[in-house]
């Protein structure tokens, strides 16, 4: 039985280096060379490609990101001038499978990157972008790693540490809480880093923590003991830096215990109000510092969301808007920096290094968006709060 | 003297075999002749190998199921990255020092294999499976509490607090950061480092199998009572058995970790122990060969489904079972070796026989 | 009754039946004797459908059974009682002779304990004790008590005096005659050949998986050749 | 108080675990094998109520009996399709196939209803009552929960010890080939084990997602592990074992959270599995099979 296996899979094997050493040939054409584009009558379409999670648990973010690129590269393409060939790749939201989903991208041909579309991944990526010089703006890869070191990683999103820290200086400036409980999740790179600097700048600014509880991805179903402990703790307002699927557990679960804090959440917290079936009178009350709002009125936000529903069935969330934003980002830069479809990855990441620090991008997420050399981005959080199931601007 | 003729001849096919796949993927490589998307993936490829083949000891040597491998994996990934980071002004050269942060990843995991064999080897069958789920699962849990730091005055180790605590000085850095895991490493895994340590594995592995406790451990696994009883210590060889095991897996963790830029607990969870006892079955217990095999296949097999988008996962899965149903239906069976024995002349299937244990 | 015509069966590629033909018919003790590894068990578990011929065919009361599922065997009233007893340890005695009835309607299920509990007053007094801890003869009964319950037509019967003492033996053997008395037609298998001889009305024995003599038991008892090969005479 | 509501939160999750763990331990019992497709079928049952009683705005007694019933057949159908054939493999070479039937059912139910998480609504309402001037509140659904674990142990109890099917079916557990021979039909008694585990395993999906309302298509994966770890730490193939085990495995899970820590509650949970194996090898009233040799 052993031996028929072994014949079975070394046919498998050999099949798979047969179409690995086929896909090898059409890809080395487009890959590396400057003018790997000449085969083809005319480059017309910037090859730009992006990792996220589109199966698996984290599927919802990368499929809303990817979503609201697929939207931006439809409108752009069909005004003309510059045109994009949009290629997103799964990556389970895993390092690995993220290095592998990038490598596919690259024997695509690739010339300017999304990134990825959460942070582990997007740290593992940035560094294969960083070395092979090609250059990248993730719409929600939050951590400082992913940009860490590296000039031409770029972020659409707000780094986490920025959301920590704005977060505190919000609730102090805005008197919103005297006593706060935190509860984070343990395994999860975002909310962890959100916490850190969350729990230094409220140290510095005499934000007293009276609860600071965990969960891990393992454990996120019941949150009896972390409510207990900030109830019993007396907290009158609790801080959510998580992702809103424990979070709408966890507003459930509070309720059921007959707690009733202010809870104050961050960018992940967006999209709750989306949620199937979710009664969103649990949520009232619910303030959250978000760059985007689904229900503004201005122009671009409600044919954005208009296509969105149309296309998907849903109402986009904050990381579709990333997506979106990103892709004009680039139309943006490409178009102030006079790149051409037929220059080559490098050539592209070179001038993309040298104008981005410099362009001012009007988006759905902000309004007069800059970014550092550093690669992080400078945009003001909205304070948002939900009243009778929508947001409301809190300023 | 006849086994033992065959015993040899199977372990040099087996070198000459993975020395062949090395040799073809370095001509492919140096010709131009290799996509990136294999190309990012020999090193994992590697590791995953030195993984299946070190999981086979377990079960298919030893004969005990273990879902926690991936545990080891972790502490040798993390031991590992925290030695290559530490040494990094004492030992310029990378070569060495990738060899040195291996080595002490696969120790490191090994005395975590010694420790958490000594209580759990008593139990049998599927307890034993559950309690190494569980060490598997601590280990992730635990490591997601680690904070590591280094500076001029050493590593500074701290649990359950932050960063912030571990008090490092100027210049000093944080490796392990909670559930952040470690970001920021330099890519110092190579194919070829990869290779060399499936080489080493099999090295240990062939010979292990191949000795008088090698013997003494398949003796263990096929009938524990009767082994006993002429005298075998059963702890002892059960201990060498796990604890090899777990130190090639801490190997393959450093190995794996130092190729991407940053490493986290999670991934060292439940479904990547299954991953490789998946290789492990699929590639037939106790045959070394078919687990090398079997580990590069299933590797590379979901990145060539990637055209299929979500259907993929479906698809491994519908694959997955099937081959297990094919291998194992009884009337399946029947069909493919009647299918065999036309098609081999009977000379060439007892030479293979002999190539089971290789 | 039961014709066992030619059949062949295969454990992966050793052919351990080789061409085994023979019959039982109404009312007679058979026995198929053999050494240790002739495949007398391998035989009884072909004709109760736990394994497969490979050609052949097995009759039981002019019907084909050869491919016939074992469940539907024991309705059909063939029993067989399994080498080393295979009583469910972990259930009471009284639910071990229930389990032996599996097959009949619940109404009669009664009755039948009544005559089993009549014909082994030791299950009776043990009827609550779980099977686990009954003495070997104990179980043995009860496994033989277990196959009567279903009141089967032919009872296969493999090794019953395996590890007993030899009065539990005698015992033994002498409800297997009341039994055939009673009307149930008898297929056993011993190794304790001159036991298995002394009661049977005729004898096969089975060499490395074939027949190579057969005959009335008093025939066989008497051979030379079965006394210096099996009768240690 | 806080030792009190703890102790509720702490029954009711471990009853969620207990029902699943009475499915894993019946199918292990029988069949022998770890069936890790079992917490997937939950996640299928919770979502057949959810459209049942969401989408289709039908009463949650027929969402539930639908429920019931699909996975059911779901069950059924895994084990004559899947299992079946590898009756007389390697209990490895089962395992396997088990795992790869879990992933076909998580990335199906992700292909026919998307990542998106859905929110249950209890199918017994979110009222609650306040005990000690309101310093205590019990959630209604934790005593549905708590109460219906019983009741289904119970029943499990007296139908594995008074009815033919259920002995018929402890027989088969003990010795299959003996089993045959007494004219049990054995593959009819393994699908009704699985049917009556994926039954429970839907009721489980419900309560589980009553209380804990978020729905996505790897909902299942880890209550059906620490399940799995229930079964084991009270004893695998033991009905009250499955019970006690889930409910001990629950209130360990909330008191280790409690009164240790939040960030090494599943190494609590973990490190006590161990001991107790280590302690008793067979779980808390597994029984100690010697072995022959």
């Amino acid at each position: 039985m052993k031996k028929i296996f072994c014949v079975f899979i070394s046919f498998v094997l050999i099949i798979g280096l047969m179409s690995g050493c086929g896909g090898s040939d059409s890809a080395s054409s487009g890959d590396g060379n400057a003018t790997g584009k000449n085969e083809e009558p005319v480059a017309v379409a910037f090859k730009l490609g992006g990792t996220g999670p589109l199966t698996g648990g984290a599927a919802i973010y990368g499929n809303a990101a990817k979503n609201g690129a697929q939207i931006a590269v439809e409108e752009i393409n069909a005004q003309g001038g510059i045109q994009f060939e949009l290629k997103y790749e799964d990556d389970e939201h895993d390092a690995e499978k993220a290095v592998n989903a990038y490598n596919k991208l690259k024997d695509w041909g690739i010339q300017i990157s999304l990134g990825s579309v959460t942070s582990t991944p997007g740290v593992a990526t940035s560094a294969e972008t960083f070395s092979d010089r090609i250059f990248a703006l993730t719409p929600s890869a939050s951590a400082t790693a992913v940009i860490e070191g590296k000039d031409n990683v770029y972020q659409m999103c707000f780094a986490d540490p920025n959301q920590g820290s704005a977060s505190a200086q919000y609730i102090v400036d805005k008197k919103l809480g005297t006593k706060i409980a935190v509860i984070y999740k343990n395994d999860d790179v975002y909310s962890k880093g959100i916490y850190n600097t969350f729990a230094s700048k409220a140290k510095e600014l005499n934000l007293e923590i009276v609860s600071t509880t965990t969960f891990t991805e393992d454990s996120q179903t019941d949150f009896s003991v972390q409510l207990a402990n900030a109830k019993s703790n007396g907290a009158d307002l609790i801080f959510l830096p998580m992702y809103y699927t424990p979070a709408s557990l966890i507003l459930q679960q509070a309720k059921s215990i007959g707690y009733a804090p202010k809870y104050f959440g961050v960018d992940g917290m967006d999209g709750i109000l989306t949620l199937e079936n979710f009664d969103t009178s649990l949520a009232e009350g619910v303030m959250l510092l978000t760059p985007f709002n689904a229900d503004s009125t201005d122009e671009r936000t409600v044919s954005f969301v208009k296509k969105y529903k149309e296309l998907f069935n849903e109402t986009p969330n904050q990381f579709a808007a990333d997506g979106y934003d990103c892709v004009y980002a680039y139309k943006e830069a490409l178009e102030t920096a006079g790149c051409t479809p037929d220059m080559s990855a490098a050539e592209i990441c070179e001038k993309m290094v040298e104008i981005f620090p410099d362009i001012t991008f009007d988006g759905l997420t902000g309004e007069g968006v800059t970014w550092a050399a550093t690669g992080e981005v400078s945009k003001s959080p909205k304070g948002m709060v939900i009243e009778n199931g929508a947001y409301v601007g809190m300023d | 003297m006849k086994i033992m003729g065959k015993a040899s001849r199977s372990k040099v096919i087996t070198y000459g075999f993975v020395i062949a796949a090395f040799v073809i993927v370095q001509l492919l490589k140096s010709s131009g002749n290799i996509s990136s998307s294999l190309q990012g993936q020999l090193v994992p490829i590697c590791a995953y190998v030195v993984m299946a083949i070190s999981l086979n000891l377990t079960v298919g040597v030893l004969g005990e199921l273990s879902l926690g491998h991936a545990g080891f994996m972790s502490v040798g990934a993390f031991t590992g990255v925290v030695a290559c980071i530490s040494l990094e002004s004492i030992i310029p050269f990378t070569i060495l020092r990738m060899t040195v942060s291996i080595i002490i990843g696969a120790f490191s995991a090994g005395v975590a294999g010694t420790l958490i064999g000594i209580p759990v080897l008593r139990l049998e069958g599927d307890y034993l499976a559950i309690v190494t789920l569980a060490f598997g699962e601590i280990i992730k849990n635990i490591t997601n509490c680690l904070y590591v730091g280094v500076d001029k005055a050493g590593l500074h180790v701290n649990f359950l607090t932050d960063a912030t605590s571990l008090n490092l000085s100027e210049g000093g850095r944080v490796i392990i950061d909670g559930p952040m895991g470690i970001s920021g490493i330099t890519k110092l895994s190579t194919f070829t480092m990869g290779f060399a340590l499936i080489m080493v594995t099999l090295f240990i592995v062939l010979n292990l199998i191949d000795s008088r406790s090698g013997r003494a451990i398949m003796a263990l696994r096929d009938n524990r009572i009767a082994a006993e009883s002429v005298g075998i210590h059963v702890t002892k060889y059960k201990l060498m058995a796990f604890a090899t095991s777990a130190a090639l897996a801490g190997a393959a963790g450093t190995l794996y970790a130092m190729n991407y830029s940053t490493i986290i607990a999670s991934k060292f969870g439940f479904n990547t122990s299954i991953l490789i006892l998946v290789f492990v079955v699929l590639g037939g217990l106790g045959n070394i060969r078919g687990s090398i095999i079997a580990a590069t296949v299933l590797t590379i097999l979901p990145e060539m489904l990637r055209q299929f988008n979500n259907y993929r996962m479906v698809i491994y899965a519908i694959v997955l079972i099937l081959i297990m149903l094919a291998t194992n239906d009884d009337n399946l069976k029947g069909f493919l070796s009647n299918l065999r024995n036309r098609l081999l002349p009977s000379n060439l299937r007892k030479g293979k026989k002999g190539a089971e244990n290789g | 009754m039961l014709k066992v015509n030619d059949i062949n069966v295969f454990y992966g590629a050793i052919h351990a039946i080789k061409g085994v033909s023979f019959q039982v018919n109404k009312g007679e003790i058979v026995t198929l004797i053999g050494a240790n590894g002739a495949g007398k068990s391998t035989v009884l578990k072909t004709i109760s459908g736990l394994l497969r011929t490979k050609t052949g065919g097995i009759n039981f009361l002019e019907e084909n059974i050869t491919s016939t599922a074992p469940h539907k065997i024991v309705e059909r009233g063939l029993a067989h009682v399994p080498e080393g007893r295979r009583i469910f340890l972990q259930m009471t005695v009284q639910e071990n002779l229930e389990m032996g009835a599996y097959t009949c309607p619940s109404g009669g299920v009664e009755a039948e304990l009544e005559k089993v509990y009549a014909q082994f007053p030791r299950l009776m007094e043990r009827r609550r004790q779980v099977a686990g801890t009954l003495s070997g003869g104990e179980q043995q009964m009860l496994a033989i008590g277990r196959s009567l319950m279903s009141h089967p037509k032919l009872l296969m019967l493999d090794e019953p005096s395996m590890g007993l003492a030899p009065i539990l033996v005698e015992q033994i053997f002498s409800i297997i005659q009341e039994m055939n008395k009673a009307g149930t037609t008898i297929l056993l298998v011993e190794q304790n050949a001159q036991m298995a001889l002394s009661i049977a009305d005729r004898a096969y024995v089975l060499e490395t998986g074939a027949i190579s003599i057969s005959g009335t038991g008093k025939e066989l008892s008497e051979s030379d050749e079965i006394r210096k090969a099996y009768l240690g005479g | 108080m806080t030792f009190l509501s703890f102790l509720i939160s702490g029954l009711s999750l471990g009853s969620v675990y207990a029902i699943i763990a009475l499915g894993y331990t019946m199918v292990y019992g029988i069949a022998k094998m770890l069936n890790f497709a079992h917490g997937d079928v939950i996640m299928v049952g919770a979502y057949v109520c959810f459209f049942a009683t969401t989408r289709w705005d039908l009463p949650p007694t027929v969402g539930v009996l639908l429920a019931m019933v699909v996975c059911t057949v779901l069950g059924v159908l895994i084990e004559r399709l899947a299992y079946k054939p590898l009756r007389s493999a390697s209990s490895l070479a089962v395992i396997i196939t088990a795992i790869g039937v879990s992933y076909f059912l998580q990335n199906a139910a992700q292909l026919l209803w998307t990542s998106n998480p859905k929110v249950f609504t209890s199918v017994v309402g979110n009222s609650l009552i306040k005990l000690f001037d309101g310093r205590l509140t019990i959630s209604v659904i934790a005593i549905i929960t708590i109460t219906a674990c019983i009741v289904i142990m119970a029943a499990l109890t007296w139908f594995t010890g008074k009815t033919k099917m259920g002995k018929a079916m402890r027989a088969c557990s003990e010795d299959k080939g003996a089993a045959q021979l007494m004219g049990i039909d054995v593959n009819f008694t393994i699908s009704v084990t699985f049917a009556i585990g994926s039954a429970l395993a839907a009721i489980a999906g419900v309560l589980l997602c009553s209380a804990y309302p978020t729905l996505m298509p790897t909902t299942g994966a880890m209550p059906g592990i620490k399940a799995f770890t229930a079964a084991v730490f009270g004893g695998i193939g033991s009905i009250p074992g499955a019970m006690i085990g889930g409910l001990l495995l629950g209130i360990i899970e909330i008191f280790g959270k409690g009164y240790i820590s939040t960030q090494l509650s599943d190494a609590i949970v973990f490190a006590v599995l161990i001991i107790t194996l280590l302690v008793k090898p067979a779980g808390l009233l597994g029984k100690q099979t010697t072995e022959k040799v």
